[in-house]
């Protein structure tokens, strides 16, 4: 056996995206059975998609309901792609983009009988962007521009815009929006906390604390045909190779967040083809922001250093063997059109092609900054893919110019007290949201004034500006010459933050789980509807 | 003895007075309380003359060696007193108390735990000497100490010695060239040949007699081995539950014992010798030592008793001095000469 | 031979034994051969920690894309890592850290235990009532769970670890010091220190402790064993030692579980360099109580 | 000293001193006696070397008479006694050589099952330590019926009812709750009186005491041997008494057999002993020891020296390096056990004669 | 006996409050908050507001004194609290995970007996044969080797045997279900990590019987016992193991109570949704009310169990029991 597992180590076996998606789509799904999953976290601390921000959550109870738009779920690899759950079509914007009218479908019910109207979405909606006191909203931030929510009619829900943006469509389609039942919320605004009431492809059936959540077909559900599945069971598996072991005997087909691919090899070496894989770029990456507030970190040269010892794309192919990550990019999710093209990425200081001619700088920056023997701690979060890999990998990166560093990995919470208290030298973190929305998501880059998750402790007037340009910019073209602009002040210009490599999404599952579609977010694409067992 | 009747004259070296040991048994949880008291030393008298061994006698718990603690204040006693040339050691601070060590010493009886094992033999005896500056320069010390070993009939070389490289009488004289260290006046000897082997025990004896004329040492003399006793001790006190039931001179006590049960007790031990032993009328004591925790009212030998009557179960009889220099605390005999 | 033998000086026997160091070493070896075993592997640890320098033939730290999780080869007798950094150049290394963790912790919290159980126990009374109830406390959380807050609070690292393991072994060691210590308090050669009118600190430090020393080095091996093992613990937890430094619970952290099938090298190798140094320990320690204690001997 | 003419140590049966003494050491007249060792070797691997703890002893016990075996710790009394049962642990411990003849069988071949029914059937043993002796879990009657289940395949009741019966024989009242009763809830005199008991269980012919006395108070000392002489008196055991208290032998044995280093160096009877030593080393421990009935000697007289390490005894006396009498002879060979004076009584030394006259 | 029992009882108090103001400390030393954890877990970003809002909801802008007031008084009237993570009451979330917590606690323990007990007899009573050093080394192995190790190692063996011999690789099953409803599936799960758990903890107990009865062997009433010639099979297991026994009891409960530490690890590896595991949750988000109602109950198992060994051993051990 021992020779088996020694033979078959190291063979990298990867399937691309299409090789999924191209073979389903000629079959016939077959209805019935229960899809066994499993969801790659401890159990989220509540069900409420509006307060929480774990994904535990969305691919927890996003079978249960309905959300008004989202993520094209036919092309989720189109960022720029998105399409009406609950609405009947995607609305052209009137008074100069200021103003959307939703039409509602009529045909969509409650688990508890209750027919869905345009005054439940509206009060779900009115909840995620103007929570009443007493309310947790998460991403209330991403609807600043939102200044009124209001359905006319059961059948029509308007938003109006403090001006026009072409960040709100995207903003709308968030996963998490699902649309509540408003006379329960009227009742009691917790009570979604604890318990699930929607109209999704599913209906709830059971949650056990702690362990696993199921569902049962809802045989109402609007769209004709769906969902195939009888039901499903999600087990909450925070433990990778448990996760790992569980497919390997079909304890569970699927686990839909992403596997490293040192599981992926493991898998296919052990069940050939009956695993199944599809990949796609991720919409998360890592960043190593330094403390410009601390010395020598305030010094814009020991910053660039740090910035151009790390030899990105040589680090990207090695690292993707071992860690979900992929592709070297900018700010800017590289699937999304904002981002920048390699021979743009490569007129930036950490991303120039000629990685000894980087470094060569990088010593004679911290020479004359005086810092040529460095020593710092790098503050890490107590989590393996891919934290603590782009950790090792970045101190071996460093070391290469004569810097010394230690790592200080510690839990979350003191992660993020220490971030926000500016507790450190240097820190890596991540950018990773539900959506792919590029002009909020790089919000992360602006001086701390402006946004409070950002952890540089950097000022930078010249940022801000280029940012609120491009936030109320509605023409693509110019917003990406904006976008361009932007990435160039925050990364070559100060250094104020070092984007890493952009993670890899690998999804792995049993080769009979059919009619899933890989995106570029692990929160997208969950309701399960279209999803059915070749078994 | 004639010795000690011409010292009473003088003043004693050592007057102990209604000494009482009671040790709490306590009980609670944080703040403890005394549910009860052992009894261990429950008013005790005596006197010891200057040059003098007294020999203190009893079975185990009565009190002889807490007795002997008292004085030496490894216990620090509940009442009474005990004065020590004047001085009443049991209200004595620590820090008095510890120039008094010098001239106060101890022997134990267990040769193999009174030494410390991870000391060599010439620095146990070195390290009071030390500690109490009597002999600051070290080479002087380490002669000393060596003189004391050969005084203890120890050649030299044993100061390199662990105790546990050398036999029990052996270690049991270098504890008593340790207790010789300070030079001392007055030494309690706690049992001190009891645990060693018959011919050895007589070595210890007569080093024990040697180095008391030698220096002019006086010993409390505490043993359960009355011949041991007869053979050392000038003065005798026999304790019982507590309490001393006779005092007397050494042959007086041995000879013709008062007390019922110094006279059981003298009875209950077998001489060497089958001739004599064919002739001795011997039956021995009935019943047990009772509890110190509870002893029993009125005289506490009464139970085991063959004289007693009825007024010994109430009434505690005190020590009386029936003839001269003869103490017997017993309601029961009537001598006077 | 003359009657006239010396009466009043007895003479130190010649033959009387003296062991020295080395025969003792024999004398154990000899009786305790798992213990010798145990010592081996001890000797080995000390040995690869202390020299890890000269003895590793790679740097532990260093990445090599060009070489990631290679087999046991030639080149690399032990394999490769994730990051190509050579297996048994860590392991190496990793028994510095081991070494560094299991003894500052097990000798801090060992002397620290000394210090409080030895005090408790000659000064009696309310002191050690207290102490004892204090002990209680801090006995009730398992050790594990102890390091999590410790660590929790400081952050990681060598030196936060360390602090985590030493924190809850000084109650276990207060307490075993104590029951030892309470026992030689018994012992009358302390009752002669006293009546030689000794200072506390004299008869604590000279005579209670050094009596105390055979179970307390007993339990120091017990407890570089527990403390290596709990470092590992903590780092499977993601709490230990971290990158780049190289270390044995680290190097199973991810690794173990994420290769354990693909690349078990990765997964078996630091396990076994943990459990054959402990069993090594415990072994030693074991074989260490058997020959100083005198009731378990054979005669 | 008080008068009481109640009890009087009674003297020995004369008639049956007379059986014994004519069989002697050489004994093989009429009887065989009850038990006859021969030759006995006993030793400790250690890791100093092998300890001869007894090296070649010979001695026999007439039915129904008391031994005592007398001597200095380390002198291998005790071994001696426990090599009788077959009790020395092993390893480190071995029975090197000799013969145990009891009634009729030899001990040191008899197969460990018969072995294990002659141990507390046909042998009692009472130990030293009354507090560590007896199993602190059980209750004392379960400690004494086990052995009556064991050996006799007793019923609980019967067994139970005997128990009743040993406990009034050695004295304790209220036998019903001391049955029920823990060790630990009895006195020191009280548990030795439950180990006698324990070994007169299955009518012992022999009880074997190893210094059953030494850990008691004196009174209480005399208790226990009052009633072990009344015991064996009345049933006609033998006892071999183990002992280092010479007052005890003189009070209780019939015979003496006086070891140092392993070997007996004199034997006989009680008188000859006291009063007619022949060996050094028996006169010098007599002399040694302080007298309760006479008034102080000036000094006592020690036997001086250490007694010898028992890993490196040579050829030679072992008592030699202490002995005032030693000659050259002594370094020589071991002197053996040799017939002196009236009959029974033998000594190992080769100036026995020569003490006599000087003693 | 009855004053012993009181105050053994009364003795816990003090232990207990000194574990609340302990871990209530502690809790409140670790820098970060749960709202933060929280919301910000997910890696993107959140709305400061949300935190805030987060504070006031739970309590935490109230003076430390009064939630430590409030903790200890829940403590006594056994109540906790609701998580602050989940919102959920703390008895819920923590009878959710306490059955199989137990379970294996339970198990574990039965195969720590049953392999510990004999197994150190034989060892004692063999002492330096082959046998006794197998046996030794044997246990040293368990106290060696890291729980978790063996548990990775376990599960992946299981995988690769039964893939070896079915073709499909099998491994226990991930989610638990009450033994009373699917025996066979709830045993199937405990199995693996009752016997990760259990080894070290019979290890353990093997070297304690061990020593004990080497220890015992050489007491004087075992001399005694052979001396009254009774069978070597009734002096080994009246004489020698009743009293062997004695400390083996006092560790089997200590270890015990201390199985929570090893459940700590051993859960995370077979993914058992035990206490466990939600104490390592719970102390890395931050949930105070929680982790300190968790703490609580594993000192109170610790007082209790030690308490309930302290009663055992007094009945077991007569010198005690009549005292």
């Amino acid at each position: 056996m021992l020779t088996k597992i020694f033979r078959t180590a190291g063979v990298s076996v990867l399937l691309a995206a299409a090789t999924g998606a191209a073979g389903w789509a000629a079959e016939t799904p077959k209805r019935g059975g229960e899809l066994v999953y499993m969801i790659p976290a401890e159990a989220p601390p509540s069900l409420d998609g509006h307060r929480e921000t774990t994904f535990a959550t969305v691919h927890s109870v996003a079978p249960f309901y309905s959300v008004l738009m989202r993520a094209n779920p036919d092309n989720p690899q189109d960022t720029t792609s998105f399409v009406c759950d609950l609405c009947t079509a995607v609305p052209t914007p009137t008074d100069d983009g200021k103003t959307y009218t939703f039409t509602i479908r009529q045909d969509a019910k409650f688990q508890d009988g209750t027919p869905l109207t345009a005054a439940d979405v509206a009060a779900s909606w009115h909840e995620i962007i103007f929570p009443p006191k007493g309310v947790l909203s998460a991403r209330a931030n991403w609807y600043s521009m939102v200044d009124s929510v209001e359905s006319p009619d059961p059948a029509t829900v308007v938003f109006k815009l403090k001006f026009a943006t072409t960040v709100f469509i995207p903003a709308l389609a968030d996963p998490y929006a699902f649309i509540y039942e408003k006379k329960i919320l009227d009742a009691d605004p917790h009570w979604y906390e604890a318990h699930v009431m929607g109209s999704g492809p599913f209906h709830f059936v059971s949650y056990a604390i702690g362990q696993e959540i199921k569902g049962e077909r809802n045989p109402d559900y609007y769209m004709k045909g769906l969902p195939y599945l009888d039901g499903f069971t999600g087990i909450y598996a925070p433990k990778e190779a448990v996760r790992v072991a569980a497919i390997k005997s079909d304890r569970a087909a699927i686990e839909f967040r992403g596997m490293p691919p040192t599981a992926v090899n493991d898998l296919k070496a052990s069940l050939g083809d009956r695993i199944s894989v599809q990949t796609s770029d991720w919409n998360c990456g890592n960043v190593i922001t330094p403390n410009s507030s601390r010395k020598p970190f305030d010094d814009v040269r020991v910053r660039k250093a740090l910035l151009l010892a790390i030899d990105q794309w040589n680090g990207a192919p090695a690292l993707s063997k071992i860690a979900v990550v992929r592709t070297v990019g900018g700010i800017v999710f590289p699937g999304s059109p904002l981002a920048a093209t390699k021979a743009e990425l490569e007129q930036l200081a950490g991303f120039y092609p000629d990685i000894e001619k980087s470094r060569t700088e990088a010593r004679r920056l911290l020479k004359e900054a005086g810092q040529e023997h460095l020593k710092f701690e790098l503050l890490n979060r107590n989590v393996d893919q891919p934290y603590k890999f782009i950790g090792t990998w970045v101190i071996d990166q460093w070391s290469k110019i004569g810097v010394t560093v230690t790592q200080k990995v510690v839990p979350t919470g003191p992660w993020f007290a220490a971030m926000r208290s500016g507790d450190f030298d240097v820190v890596s973190e991540s950018n990773c949201n539900s959506i792919v929305n590029p002009v909020l998501d790089t919000q992360k880059y602006l001086p701390q004034a402006l946004f409070s998750e950002s952890y540089g402790r950097y000022s930078d007037p010249v940022a801000a500006d280029i940012y609120q340009n491009m936030l109320r910019e509605t023409d693509p073209a110019k917003q990406r010459v904006l976008m361009r602009a932007y990435e160039k002040q925050v990364i070559d210009v100060e250094a104020h933050a070092f984007p890493m490599l952009w993670w890899n999404r690998i999804v792995t599952y049993r080769s009979y789980v059919k009619g899933w579609k890989i995106g570029p977010s692990h929160f997208i694409t969950q309701d399960l509807a279209t999803i059915w067992l070749d078994k | 003895m004639s010795t000690s009747v011409t010292q009473l004259t003088t003043s004693p070296l050592l007057k102990v007075k209604g000494l009482h040991m009671h040790f709490p048994i306590s009980e609670g949880v944080l703040l403890q309380r005394s549910v009860g008291q052992v009894k261990a030393v429950d008013g005790v008298d005596f006197t010891v003359q200057r040059g003098e061994t007294l020999g203190l006698v009893g079975e185990s718990g009565c009190g002889k060696t807490t007795t002997g603690r008292c004085i030496l204040r490894l216990e620090k006693p509940t009442a009474g007193e005990i004065i020590y040339d004047g001085v009443d050691l049991a209200g004595l601070a620590r820090r008095d108390m510890q120039a008094m060590r010098r001239r106060i010493q101890v022997i134990f009886q267990d040769p193999y735990s009174s030494l410390n094992p991870r000391m060599k033999v010439g620095a146990i005896i070195e390290e009071p000497m030390k500690v109490h500056g009597t002999e600051p320069n070290a080479a002087r010390r380490r002669e000393r100490a060596r003189e004391l070993l050969s005084v203890c009939g120890l050649a030299a070389e044993f100061a390199d010695r662990y105790p546990h490289e050398m036999s029990g009488g052996q270690r049991q004289r270098v504890g008593i060239a340790r207790a010789l260290a300070l030079n001392p006046e007055f030494i309690v000897c706690d049992e001190p040949v009891s645990a060693l082997d018959v011919s050895i025990q007589a070595q210890v004896v007569n080093l024990l007699e040697d180095l008391r004329e030698k220096f002019g040492l006086t010993y409390l003399f505490i043993a359960h081995d009355l011949s041991v006793v007869r053979h050392l001790c000038q003065r005798v006190a026999v304790m019982y539950l507590g309490r001393i039931v006779e005092m007397t001179d050494s042959d007086t006590l041995f000879d013709a014992p008062l007390h019922p049960y110094t006279q059981a007790l003298l009875a209950a031990v077998p001489v060497p010798d089958p001739l004599v032993e064919q002739t001795r009328v011997f039956r021995p004591v009935q019943g047990e030592v009772p509890s110190p925790i509870n002893p029993p009212s009125g005289c506490v030998f009464h139970p085991r008793c063959p004289m007693a009557v009825e007024s010994c179960k109430h009434t505690r009889p005190e020590p009386r001095e029936v003839r001269p220099g003869h103490i017997v605390a017993c309601s029961q005999i009537n001598v006077q000469q | 031979m003359s009657v006239s033998a010396p009466a009043t000086t007895l003479t130190a026997e010649p033959d009387q034994i003296r062991r020295g160091l080395w025969r003792s070493i024999l004398t154990f070896c000899r009786r305790q051969p798992l213990g010798t075993f145990g010592m081996a592997l001890v000797i080995i640890v000390a040995i690869a920690g202390l020299g890890a320098d000269l003895i590793a033939p790679y740097n532990p730290t260093a990445n090599d894309f060009a070489a990631m999780t290679e087999a046991p080869s030639w080149a690399h007798w032990l394999g490769t890592d994730q990051f190509g950094r050579d297996m048994l150049s860590r392991i190496i290394f990793g028994a510095r850290t081991a070494l560094l963790v299991g003894l500052s912790s097990a000798l801090v919290g060992g002397v620290a235990g000394l210090v409080l159980g030895v005090g408790s126990a000659y000064f009696g009374g309310m002191i050690d009532l207290i102490l004892q109830r204090v002990l209680d406390v801090l006995m009730a959380f398992p050790l594990i769970i102890m390091a999590l807050a410790v660590v929790a609070i400081f952050g990681t690292g060598v030196q936060n670890v360390i602090i985590a393991i030493t924190v809850p072994l000084i109650p276990r060691c207060a307490r075993v010091v104590r029951s030892s210590a309470l026992a030689i308090r018994e012992i009358p050669y302390v009752d002669a220190a006293r009546a030689c009118g000794f200072g506390h600190t004299r008869i604590i430090l000279r005579h209670m402790a050094p009596n105390v020393v055979a179970p307390f080095l007993i339990m120091i091996t017990a407890f570089v064993g527990q403390a290596i093992l709990a470092e590992a613990s903590l780092s499977y937890l993601g709490l230990g030692v971290q990158e780049p430094v190289a270390a044995w619970g680290l190097m199973l952290q991810g690794g173990a579980e994420e290769y354990a099938s693909t690349a078990p090298w990765i997964a078996i190798f630091p396990g076994l360099a943990i459990m054959l140094s402990v069993l090594g320990i415990n072994l030693f320690g074991d074989a260490l109580r058997d020959e100083l204690d005198p009731k378990l001997r054979n005669r | 000293m008080m008068i009481d003419t109640t009890f009087r140590t009674p003297i020995r049966n004369a008639h049956k001193n007379k059986i014994k003494t004519s069989q002697g050491i050489s004994g093989s007249v009429v009887l065989p006696p009850l038990l006859s060792i021969r030759n006995l070797h006993t030793e400790f691997r250690t890791g100093r070397g092998v300890v001869r703890a007894v090296g070649g002893i010979s001695y026999t016990v007439e039915a129904g008479e008391t031994v005592a075996i007398v001597g200095e710790s380390g002198s291998g009394k005790s071994v001696s006694a426990m090599s009788i049962l077959r009790l020395i642990p092993d390893p480190p411990g071995r029975i090197a050589n000799g013969e145990i003849m009891f009634d009729g069988r030899d001990l040191l071949i008899l197969p460990e099952e018969a072995m294990r029914k002659l141990r507390g059937g046909e042998i009692g043993m009472i130990f030293q330590e009354p507090m560590t002796s007896l199993n602190p879990v059980l209750t004392i009657g379960r400690q004494i019926t086990e052995t009556l289940e064991q050996h006799r395949g007793a019923t609980p009741a019967a067994a139970h009812q005997r128990a009743r019966d040993l406990l009034g024989m050695v004295g304790i009242a209220d036998p019903d709750r001391r049955l029920k009763q823990y060790p630990h809830q009895l006195s020191g005199g009280m548990r030795q009186r439950i180990m006698i008991a324990i070994a007169l269980t299955c009518d012992p012919k022999l009880i074997i005491a190893d210094e059953p006395t030494t850990a008691l108070d004196v009174t209480i000392q005399a208790q226990i041997l009052e009633l072990m002489k009344d015991l064996t008196q009345r049933l006609n055991i033998a006892l071999v008494i183990i002992t280092h208290n010479l007052g005890v032998v003189a009070r209780y044995a019939n015979r003496v057999n006086v070891m140092y280093a392993g070997r007996i160096v004199e034997s006989g009877s009680a008188a000859a002993i006291y009063h007619d030593p022949r060996h050094p080393y028996t006169i010098a421990l007599l002399r040694s020891v302080p007298r309760l009935d006479r008034p102080r000697q000036d000094r006592l007289d020690p036997v001086e020296g250490q007694p010898p390490d028992l890993t490196r005894l040579d050829a030679g006396c072992a008592f030699r390096p202490r002995c005032r009498f030693a000659v050259a002879a002594c370094a020589e060979s071991s002197p053996a056990l040799t017939a002196i004076g009236e009959s029974g009584h033998a000594a190992a030394c080769f100036r026995a004669a020569d003490i006599a006259r000087a003693a | 006996m009855y004053r012993y029992v009181i105050k053994r009882v009364l003795l816990m108090v003090p232990t207990l409050i000194g574990a609340a103001a302990l871990v209530f400390l502690l809790m409140r030393l670790i820098p970060g908050d749960i709202c933060v954890v929280r919301l910000g877990s997910g890696g993107g970003s959140f709305d400061p507001r949300a935190v805030a809002a987060c504070h006031a909801e739970l309590g935490m802008d109230r003076p430390m004194w009064l939630q430590f007031v409030d903790f200890v008084w829940g403590f006594f009237r056994l109540d906790f609290g609701t998580s602050m993570w989940s919102g959920k009451p703390v008895t819920t979330e923590i009878l959710a995970r306490l059955p199989i917590s137990l379970e294996i606690a339970l198990l574990a323990t039965v195969v720590a007996i049953s392999i510990a007990i004999p197994l150190g007899t034989i060892s004692a009573l063999k002492q330096n044969t082959w046998l006794d050093v197998v046996v030794r080394v044997f246990a040293i192995g368990g106290i060696a080797t890291p729980s978790f190790w063996i548990g990775i190692m376990s599960i992946l063996l299981v995988l690769n045997l039964s893939n070896a011999i079915t073709g499909t690789p099998w491994m226990p099953p991930i989610d638990y279900v009450p033994i009373w409803k699917d025996p066979i599936r709830n045993l199937s799960m405990a199995f693996l990590p009752a016997i990760t758990v259990g080894y070290r903890y019979a290890a353990v107990s093997m070297r304690m019987t061990r020593s004990t009865m080497l220890e015992v062997m050489r007491e004087d009433y075992i001399r005694t016992a052979r001396a009254k010639g009774l069978l070597d099979k009734l002096i080994i297991n009246r004489h020698a193991l009743k009293n062997a026994l004695l400390p083996v009891v006092t560790l089997i409960g200590i270890e015990f109570a201390f199985l929570i530490g090893g459940l700590v690890v051993t859960e995370q590896v077979f993914n058992l949704n035990g206490v466990g595991r939600l104490f390592v949750q719970a102390v890395q988000n931050q949930d105070y009310t929680l982790t300190q109602a968790l703490v609580m109950l594993t000192v109170t198992v610790f007082v209790v169990t030690n308490f309930c060994v302290d009663l055992l051993y007094a009945w077991l051990d007569p010198r005690i029991r009549f005292a």
